[in-house]
């Protein structure tokens, strides 16, 4: 197994395969109720970044904007911060403003903890909202260190413990997965029966029904009473191959300072991956896996056995999410797909070994891993070694279109399908719905090719 | 369940190789209420007449029959595709009180002229017989007057067995053979009889006899042609490949036309090359026949050895089960899989008869077992009690090993690859290999009792059933509950 | 609209779009507990029936038949009949045997009933099974004449009324839908807190996992006790507005018999169809709709509205069963794509009516409806008045790609995709999914006819 | 939540026409907090510049702005798509508190050596000055080497509006004007300014001047050349299109060069023709050029208005709202949709300034609300208030048009079909029909308490909304409970 850092070729990133830091930090306050994201620097960031998540999301997305002017990078952004968070609450009457700064309040050096105290200070309003800072600056980790480090945030500045002690309860920490994965997730801890508190849940915010009357803050989300809670919890959950070795993290804060239990997993994408996860919830509730679940694992055992030769030895280009590029991987080595190439644009250095981790070894060296990399570079990898299909987000048709292979879309963003937010990775139902669209993909591109045209398998 | 019972009737056409004396019963009507693997009378003159692509194929009877059968199986065409359509009369109600004469001659006559068939076979199903429609004289008065032979076929589906149908199948033929012209026959030619061209395998064997200089006049019928049929009495030889599917038309071509024939099998290393020489041995007077098969095959063999010995190394060892058709063909998948150091310890046919087996009990090794017109309750027991890893049948059975967590390679006429030829027995062992080892089967309750010996590292191709580190988590902090 | 009738044009059928009434009869018993259906006639009907279905299902499909020879049809089928009784009886241990009729012991006039007496007359074993007789001629109708007769017939053998009133249970006839749908229906019955005997229920049976020991026959269906309970219930549904104007089925057999008042509906395929299957439960439960599938309706119109462009005049060709082209029908209808053809290889004459029903009567004379038809008519159709995709069964596959249109793979059979059994149709969900395919299949033939590729929509 | 609050400052940029007296403020910097439409400088520069598509566009800066630029606007290219390309310096910690200039030299040396670019545009992001970098100094000495023009583009996010993006980019195009040669530019000859040729529109536009007899020297921006920009100075007229992205540039050219611009918009019939015939008039000595654009006009409008009034039977008094980035774009579209029968009764822009304003004034009837720098609440406000059918603006518009079940066309830079010229017309008609005429809005919640106007049928193309028989089935057996 070959891994390769792309910088060490090329100065200029071509295509980037990752997002900035304030872009997830917004997606993770998003998921909190009623609650505003405020970035903090230049009208263009908040702008842009809605209209990337709208596109996927296809849900209006407000994320407010102190919006800097020649003189705010001069005098400093404090009074701008002041007139947004002042003009949030009159339009918006948000409960938690979730500022994150961008490469320019960083740069300028603006002390953005001090602004939010003397904002406190001076404020002798009752109804004031939490107000969490998190750091942000774009030119610092990808957007996935923005959404875990907004998480992070969110908790070491409001859970607090009672010392209260009922029946179990579990912090979640799902990851930047799809409102359908939220979903599944929390129907998951229903069925155990067990009170789960998910951070971030974006899955009726960012995914809502039609609207009688326009709602300044989409309905959904954590409650900021449930964030307050969570120092309470019997356990933390986080998920992700790789998060699982950051050191900082909202769950390492509970862990530190209230003393709640970590418990890392992978993202529970696949049999093996979620059969962990269910495990887990097994052992913390004490209950027996919920049939509906045994079911739903049976059927699709069943289904990969039917459908196993369809994908044995396909070779497969995996992309986006360093956890989520990893959890795929995990799933396509139990379907005998071979991940010929793991990339993303992330570059925190655990991803090759997380991948390592979940694709047998007779594998490795059929297999490429690059961190920190961009479209240009995998594409010419791609050109080079062969694949059959690609597995990632939208911003992979260009190169699925010169290369001629189809793409799989998962993750975010998904910007040329409806369905992105209903994707589903999660469980043994997500990794029936990879499994399906997968074979199906690949038996569509060999009938299509095929003279005959055969109508059976 | 575990020991599913077997009817006492089936008993005498079970044979365990080594354990009972060898008194096998076959070449039997189907138990009523056993779930027989085979189909019916119908459906043997069908497959034989099948890739005939520029012949019309109407199906006289209510529309099942026609709608099983409509584009379902692999045989290719390089022209003409008539063969892939379904056509019925479709008999309804009234037609089955008042009789279906009328509209089969008006179908038939609205086909032909839409169509434009070199000639037609008409098809009587289960109730044609019943109903009283004197099917041959509609055929004649159509074929009349439309010009085109229309013959028709008596495949009523309860009248005998799948082999009866073989028959049926091979009658109508046998009057389409010798009303072509035959002057550009040369004397080293051949017709291929029982071939069906399933994913194109009837070219690839073509084009072994050709680069011989063997002329080979018709394929029988794979990528048929009725022309071609009408010329074959032209031929030399006959060379007859499947369990007798063909054999009866070759009889009647020697018995009328003097055409002597061989039998042949072209799968596996050995026996396709055999069944080259054979036919290089029948034309000794041109011994550069014989001189071109040798090169053929070690050219051919050689192509494909560095692939299947890398294949051959993560399937030694393993354990197949072969349950086909015919038993022709099992006897050359006894040796293919051989070639690939597997072993099998079960096999059995829908269609065999008593020299067949006894050939089948002498390839056997001591243990196996041998099985007549099976059914899903004998093959399931049968594999789990042998421990079959690789299981080859068609797709009624396909289901079964997949249940209880076996690999499987359909061998049957709805395959899309060419398993037939020295690239065939390429094809074939990846086919098997794809299968055998595919990570799928570490997750199959069935086979986790076999312990890890079926969970061995793919090599050459495929992923390790058993992931390294199975999740977890390398850097993470202690885990903790 | 033009309601055209094939068979005014051309004599024989080619490639035609229906199967035969003992199919029908074998699909609806697999769906009954520890049952073993028996077709009485040749050999080649069990087998090629059996072949079709597990090219769909992927499962072990174990049909039995009474094997007729030259003798049979001379003496008649009685002896065989018997012996294929006590030979399943023996190998199986049924509880209960479906005995269908072919064409040819219909013609040759086999008296089965009269056998079925003579066997439980001359039968002193306790253990003897449940015998239904189903007549199915395949001359007469289609495979869904064959499955609705068997129901009616699984009812009039076994139903009975004890008197007992309970809770309120309902007798649930959802027609030939897939798995997935019948375990959506028992889902929704659950959630509602409803008793529901669904009729037939091959979820488990047809679509199980793998084994740890052969299953002689596979777990699930419904159970024969239950059956035998239907007299008792509250109320049944039968769905399938086509279905709504047969006269004699297991509905009006128990109204008639029982007096269980009969309720029935379209399939709930599409908003408005759904709409009326919760409204009724809403009613018998006196339960408002869950949450759930409120949520589920929300997100499915905001869906629908976010991409209500990609779809809205879409050509569209629905072909296949009639009560499922019906439904389709409806849902095309909501979301703006025409169904310029509905098509239906069914001929009982209600199905134009139906369609109409469902479409609004500003796109009647862009329609055509048509009956008894078969795929070579639908072709030449289509290729006369234009179409942009089809939505139907695998079967129209080959015109799918003569055309260059594509096909949406609903129904029965689905014999070139793996995810047959796990297509949902019915509800919300159901609804989503089939928005969610079409639209994206929409969406990606004109990205990949786009000589630029757009990368979002 | 029904009444959504206004802030105080924000007051002055909203206009009740025929309520208030009129005082509109813009040209303002967007308010904190207030969740503005608008993008930033670098916004506006790369809008303009990034139809040049065989130039490098490398954005100097962290990798956000590059990420979110990416292949995101639908400005077609007949040859080369460099422009479709998204290069980033992706600046780093080390390098923000080391500097940039080395990584950018670095950077823009090799992919000028890869991709061979005729120029290349480097656009400073917010930090860029701040961390100190001389990006003109890097430019300057790149450009030397390479051989090509490296033109910097002052696009710092924060310094001024989106106006001053346009700008900025501007004077960097200025500098490639006059570089090239002018020889063969006769003089009936124009260059097209603001048109960015998005879907191709650009490249209908041409055509129309071309069969006027005007020879089009450069399409700034629009499937952009650098060398064709070289030797824009000599044409004879600059025509400007868009509320004044180009505007810029055309006084520059006119200061420096002599030429005069005109402006025009291609959207709607009367000011797609009126953009011809001001250009015919420019061009007076020439009076075959007038005649000739009189015909195109004839021809073209005859040809789309068959289809034309039958949408508009659909559309004829439906509401629509408009907020756009130009307000030069919203004087177009109010016609437009006159033209098709529809009423605005809310129109707005990011970017209008106090003159563009009085005009929107002067075009909208009596309670039509005017905004300026407008944010979700007010739109949401103001469309629900207004009871609007049609909303037109772009992708942070449509969610919360769709959330209140209102119907949506796209007229930003990410549409995918040719809104401009006679054919855009059309096109633009059909999408604003197919929207309004979706059978979806039934069950639009906030729609049902319009009553059924809303529900009306749809002759030309849509289905109606409501369902005749909704469900009750004929011949069915009674219904009971």
């Amino acid at each position: 197994m070959k891994s390769v850092h792309q910088k060490e070729n090329f100065t200029a990133t071509q295509n980037a395969c990752n997002l900035c830091a304030p872009l997830g930090a917004a997606f993770a306050f998003k998921g909190i109720a009623n609650a505003m994201p405020l970035l903090h620097g230049s009208q263009g960031c908040s702008t842009y970044i809605r209209r990337y998540m709208i596109s996927h999301f296809k849900e209006p997305l407000d994320i407010a904007c102190s919006n800097f002017g020649e003189e705010t990078a001069i005098f400093g952004g404090g009074a701008n911060l002041k007139l947004a968070i002042d003009n949030i609450r009159k339009q918006y009457h948000p409960e938690l403003i979730g500022v994150a700064t961008t490469c320019l309040s960083e740069t300028i050096g603006d002390d953005v903890p001090m602004f939010i105290k003397a904002y406190r200070d001076a404020c002798r309003d009752d109804a004031l909202p939490a107000l969490v800072h998190v750091s942000t600056p774009s030119y610092q980790g990808t957007h996935m260190q923005g959404f875990h480090g907004a998480v992070r945030a969110l908790i070491s500045t409001l859970a607090e413990s009672t010392g209260a002690c009922g029946s179990p309860s579990i912090n979640l920490f799902p990851g930047m997965m799809s409102p359908a994965d939220l979903r599944c997730l929390k129907t998951i801890m229903t069925d155990f029966d067990l009170d789960c508190t998910l951070v971030p849940d974006y899955s009726d915010t960012l995914n809502g029904p039609l609207w009688t009357e326009y709602q300044q803050i989409p309905e959904g989300g954590t409650p900021v009473s449930a964030l307050r809670r969570m120092g309470d919890a019997t356990i933390s959950i986080e998920c992700g191959l790789v998060l699982a070795g950051e050191k900082e993290t909202a769950g390492t804060w509970l862990k530190e300072h209230f003393d709640v239990p970590l418990h890392r997993i992978g993202l529970p994408i696949g049999i093996r991956q979620s059969d962990r996860f269910f495990e887990l919830l097994s052992t913390i509730s004490g209950r027996p896996v919920p049939k509906i679940y045994t079911g739903q694992r049976g059927r699709l055992l069943d289904a990969m056995v039917d459908g196993h030769k369809h994908l044995n030895g396909v070779r497969a280009a995996l992309f986006g999410e360093e956890d989520l590029v990893a959890g795929l991987a995990a799933f396509c080595a139990e379907v005998g797909i071979i991940p010929v190439l793991c990339a993303t644009g992330g570059g925190n250095g655990r991803f090759a070994q997380a991948v390592r981790c979940v694709v047998p070894e007779a594998c490795h060296d059929r297999m490429q891993i690059m961190e920190d990399v961009d479209f240009v570079t995998i594409e010419k990898t791609l050109e080079k070694i062969g694949v059959d299909l690609l597995i990632g987000h939208s911003k992979g048709y260009t190169m699925s279109r010169r290369l001629k292979r189809p793409l799989i879309r998962v993750g975010f963003p998904v910007h040329d399908r409806v369905d992105g937010s209903r994707l589903l990775h999660l469980g043994y139902r997500g990794a029936q719905q990879l499994f399906d669209r997968i074979a199906n993909t690949v038996i569509e591109k060999k009938q299509e090719k095929s003279t005959v045209g055969y109508t059976y398998m | 369940m575990s020991s599913t019972p077997i009817l006492e009737a089936r008993q005498s056409q079970i044979h365990h190789k080594g354990r009972d004396p060898f008194e096998m019963t076959c070449d039997k009507h189907s138990l009523a209420g056993s779930v027989s693997q085979r189909a019916c009378v119908f459906c043997g003159s069908r497959v034989v007449l099948y890739p005939i692509a520029d012949a019309l194929h109407l199906i006289h009877g209510p529309i099942g029959c026609a709608a099983y059968t409509w584009d379902i199986r692999g045989a290719l065409s390089s022209g003409p595709e008539l063969h892939r359509m379904s056509f019925s009369t479709d008999l309804r109600e009234t037609d089955v009180i008042f009789g279906g004469e009328k509209k089969l001659a008006a179908a038939l006559g609205e086909l032909i002229d839409v169509y434009q068939p070199r000639a037609a076979f008409v098809y009587s199903t289960c109730i044609v017989g019943i109903i009283g429609d004197d099917v041959a004289a509609v055929c004649r008065k159509v074929g009349e007057a439309k010009g085109i032979p229309v013959l028709p076929v008596h495949s009523e589906g309860f009248k005998g067995t799948k082999k009866d149908g073989y028959k049926a199948a091979c009658d109508a033929l046998f009057k389409l053979v010798g009303t072509g012209a035959t002057e550009d026959i040369g004397p080293v030619s051949i017709n291929i009889l029982g071939e069906f061209n399933i994913a194109g395998e009837a070219w690839l064997i073509k084009k072994y006899y050709e680069r011989m200089g063997v002329q080979v006049v018709s394929i029988m019928t794979g990528d048929g042609r009725v022309d071609q049929l009408a010329r074959s009495h032209g031929a030399t030889l006959n060379v007859v490949q499947c369990s007798g599917a063909l054999t009866f038309l070759a009889e009647m071509m020697k018995e009328t036309y003097g055409i002597p024939y061989i039998r042949a099998s072209y799968f596996g290393i050995d026996d396709m090359a055999k069944a080259l020489y054979d036919v290089a041995e029948q034309f000794g007077d041109h011994p550069d026949v014989m001189v071109r098969s040798r090169e053929i095959v070690r050219s051919e063999v050689d192509a494909i050895m560095p692939e299947i010995n890398r294949l051959k190394a993560d399937l030694s060892g393993k354990r197949a089960a072969i349950y086909v058709g015919g038993a022709f063909k099992a006897f050359s998948l006894i040796k293919a899989l051989r070639y690939l150091g597997m072993n099998v310890v079960l096999v059995g046919s829908q269609t065999g008869n008593q020299s067949d087996y006894a050939t089948l009990r002498d390839m056997c090794e001591d243990g196996t077992i041998i099985l007549d017109d099976a059914n899903p309750l004998e093959l399931s027991r049968y594999i789990i009690e042998k421990k079959v890893d690789l299981f080859i049948g068609g797709v009624k059975e396909r289901p079964i090993a997949y249940k209880m967590g076996i690999g499987f390679c359909d061998h049957n006429h709805e395959r899309k690859i060419p398993l037939a030829g020295f690239a065939g027995m390429l094809a074939f062992a990846r086919e098997v290999h794809t299968s055998a080892t595919s990570p799928v089967w570490q997750f199959a309750p069935a086979r986790r009792f076999q312990g890890p010996e079926h969970c061995r590292s793919g090599v050459a191709g495929g992923l390790l059933c058993c992931s390294p580190c199975d999740g977890v988590i390398p850097g993470a902090l202690a885990l903790e509950l």
